[in-house]
């Protein structure tokens, strides 16, 4: 079957985004929830399901148990989805498997955690092979595929910054966005490699904060508090083995998991109006507009270059700042972002008559990924 | 066991990978083969990654391979690494075809995606001991 | 949509299980793959997502991409699910959403842990509110539910021996189980009390294991190795809140996971002919009874006297021997069971004509619940 | 800070439940109210667990409940508990409504669900106070 338009997304919330020191993860996402039920109209009583992605830096079982209580609702279903950066958009897919079946009605998905002001320990893990070789956290992992990148296609920093300079640009129209400042290609020149090549400014933050969305049927969407904002395709495809062992680095799970979403909503990249990619690195959304077919493969150094990806280009890509430059949370910010987009709240950063949407997640180092098609309506 | 922190932190050797890293300290590389299907596998794990059968036994490979991919680390994320820095991380692809994380004895700007190297070794005061390519001189596969 | 009868589980497959030192969790889910692969007939390759539970002992990020990675399997779609026991349930009905949707066809569902001679730390955390009043692990945990219970319905430790005794009894049966022994009224009465009202025989032991199925669609599970064995219905409901703050703890979450799965598989619980439920302690599974209708809400306890939960009584429960008696494996050890008795392969342990069989799943202290109805044909 | 193995564990404080175990600490048994609509609950959290406002305050309550459930462990987890054991653990309703985890003192064999209690403190050489509630002489609720 296909779920094109069953679903939508009637409610999104986020905490402020950065260093907020003393609030915990479980505070963080229960203040998510209600500002996601708030936009939606909702009370706690009204949805029927609670879904995470288990912070990143706590790790806990049965998370999503822990959320449902703290936000005072008795669901019918609760999971925790480990996707890693993936999940949120997976946990889309699982709200519409429920409800499509009977087994709820409405559901949360949030993320929350607080790295940034509480425990980073889980962000740099000092053991195993890969510490005894040097390569802690994610950043040496990212620049094995971005050298790899540059080597095979001939991509540029300067491209990378590119990235940078466009995410920052919007953050900086995003009142909400921990950057406000916005940067040039000098100032990602001028930046400190982290492991070649990357440089910092290659490099999203590591953020605390929260956000959630509000899902459920087409039908109970209508009439509610906003528009509803309708799921077109959603998709999956994760290269799963570790980076050294993987057939290639410079391909990713987009390639698979773009056009799986694309066929669902029965479009293809030209009828994307804006894009929300994951950008935990600036080379990401680059492999990622090639493998959604954005453009050739190897050509996506060329394609964000000249203002492409920026409000006003072609394709206007993150226009909250993304991880980059709205914060470094593992992806809901994206979903928040492509729902507003679709409703047409942005102000300064809106792209008009944008009606559709992609957005997608990925997590590990490039381990997952998953792509979301999100419309202004059922076309 | 308490250990300083300017210790380089240590893989964890189990059950599965200790076959390995014993090669790495007796600088006699070994990785497993399939005794049904023939072929090499890395990381190590108790099953053929390609076949899953669990005949195989632990086999000395040539040591010979070309540089897949490799970073320069400038970011100092531990002490023990303070002084090394910056310093290259690799993945090494081996003629046998099986890919393993290593460092290249060699400057930083002297790495090149594809160029022959052959295994080294490197036996830490920490008491075990790493994989420390060496280029091949002139050599590019 | 109901998707009764349209998805099938066509391979099974475990290790042993006990102590199983030097095993490793991975070691042990590879096994387990191999077996079930073996079973269906299939190779690696022709399996395209990989799911799994992630190991109690041994919550790790990413755990199904590593899987993944040790099978040799690049994998369209790969997850961990969280909702503790209830997550293998969890798992088929996920995978019949992303085969249901074209994001893949064929599964393997896989959990593995070795906290019997690894490290077991996960099964009593020496931290926190509960262990400052000496609530450890979770024993204690369902002791207060199991109180409660004898409180509001009478039901004696006699009642949960004769859960104990059953699945003993059909444990002794099965070549592959842990424990050989059958016990008596006698040894469960005699045995110590670990927290009042449940005494040691009341407690499935920690073990050391893996098991893994295959789930595809009806079209494709025909001319496989083996007989399909449909999935008829699914369901979850899930108390979700700390056993403290709980409305009640004596009605869990299959009173409404079971009716789901029934409705979905249009059965009632007199259609069903063997029942695999989650017994990690005995009262669970008297609970279940109640909440999926066998008996009447207080009555489950003198529903599994006088040898109706034994083989050749009314309704055979656990026939492998369950937690208590197979394994203390949290769970697919009873799909694995099910699947058999519907295939006919359980030998002297086989209950005769067996068509249909539910399987339930539960974790945390009753915190999740999940229902399976599996059936030898579509009805 | 280095544990003796024979400390009780000590429960984990943190933002949200600090005012809790102070009002223990005191002696004063408190929990959150909401400003909004006006129940406490437990365990304590940065929202209201009935409407999720962030206007609430630390109330002291009655300290009158009931005995909603209990074990009585015998099991020895943790060498602290060698001495006590078998210990009743119980969960306790307060007429405010809320439950919480508590000891109780009395003999294991006089614990009956819907027994009367009233709380009471047990200040433990740990640094840490826990709840101790005590039978209400002949009252059942
Ligand atoms: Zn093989
Ligand atoms: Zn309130």
């Amino acid at each position: 079957m296909n779920p094109r338009g069953r679903y939508a997304v009637v409610g999104v919330g986020n905490t402020a985004y950065g260093k907020l020191a003393g609030r915990s993860a479980m505070s963080l996402s229960v203040e998510a929830v209600r500002n996601a039920l708030a936009d939606a109209g909702l009370r706690p009583a009204d949805v029927d399901a609670v879904l995470t992605k288990a912070p990143t830096s706590n790790f806990t079982m049965l998370w999503s148990a822990q959320v449902a209580q703290a936000v005072g609702i008795v669901p019918q279903v609760t999971a925790t989805l480990d996707q890693a950066g993936a999940s949120n958009i997976g946990l889309v897919g699982y709200a519409m498997w429920c409800i499509e079946t009977g087994q709820c009605h409405t559901a949360v998905i949030v993320y929350g955690d607080n790295p940034a002001t509480g425990s980073r320990a889980t962000y740099a893990r000092p053991r195993g092979e890969g510490a005894a070789y040097g390569m802690f956290g994610v950043p040496p992992w990212y620049a094995l595929i971005a050298q790899r990148h540059m080597h095979e296609y001939g991509t540029t920093s300067e491209q990378l910054g590119a990235v940078a300079v466009a995410c920052r640009k919007h953050a900086a129209m995003n009142p909400g966005a921990q950057f406000q400042s916005p940067i040039t290609l000098e100032d990602h020149h001028a930046s400190r490699f982290v492991a070649e090549p990357l440089r910092l400014l290659d490099c999203c933050p590591i953020s605390d904060g929260a956000a959630a969305i509000v899902v459920t049927s087409a039908e109970r969407a209508s009439g509610m508090r906003k528009p509803p904002v309708y799921v077109l395709g959603i998709g999956q495809g994760h290269p799963a083995w570790d980076v050294p062992y993987r057939s290639t680095l410079t391909t990713s799970g987009a390639a698979t998991s773009g056009p799986m979403a694309f066929r669902m909503a029965g479009i293809t990249p030209a009828d994307v109006d804006v894009a929300q990619l994951y950008d935990c690195f600036t080379i990401v959304p680059i492999v990622t507009l090639e493998d959604y077919g954005f453009c050739a493969k190897g050509e996506g150094g060329a394609f964000v270059e000249q203002g492409r990806i920026a409000l006003g280009g072609a394709l206007p890509l993150n226009t909250s700042g993304g991880l980059l430059g709205e914060t470094g949370m593992p992806g809901m910010q994206l979903i928040v972002e492509g729902v507003r987009q679709m409703r047409g709240e942005c102000g300064g950063r809106q792209v008009p008559d944008a009606r559709i949407c992609v957005v997608s997640g990925q997590g590990g180092v490039m381990t997952t990924h998953a792509t979301l098609v999100l419309g202004k309506e059922v076309p | 066991m308490a250990t300083d922190v300017t210790e380089r932190p240590a893989p964890d050797v189990d059950e599965e990978n200790a076959g390995y890293w014993d090669s790495l300290r007796r600088h006699e590389l070994a990785l497993q083969r399939c005794a049904d299907c023939g072929r090499f596998w890395s990381p190590a794990g108790s099953f053929c990654r390609w076949c899953l059968s669990d005949r195989w036994s632990w086999e000395r490979v040539s040591g010979r391979g070309t540089l897949y991919a490799f970073t320069v680390v400038h970011q100092v994320y531990h002490p023990a690494f303070r002084e090394a820095a910056p310093y290259p991380a690799a993945v090494v692809e081996l003629e046998e075809g099986p890919r393993l994380l290593a460092t290249v004895d060699c400057a930083p700007r002297e790495l090149r995606v594809g160029m022959a190297l052959e295994v080294g070794y490197r036996d830490l005061p920490e008491g075990f001991t790493l994989l420390a390519f060496r280029p091949v001189t002139g050599g590019t596969r």
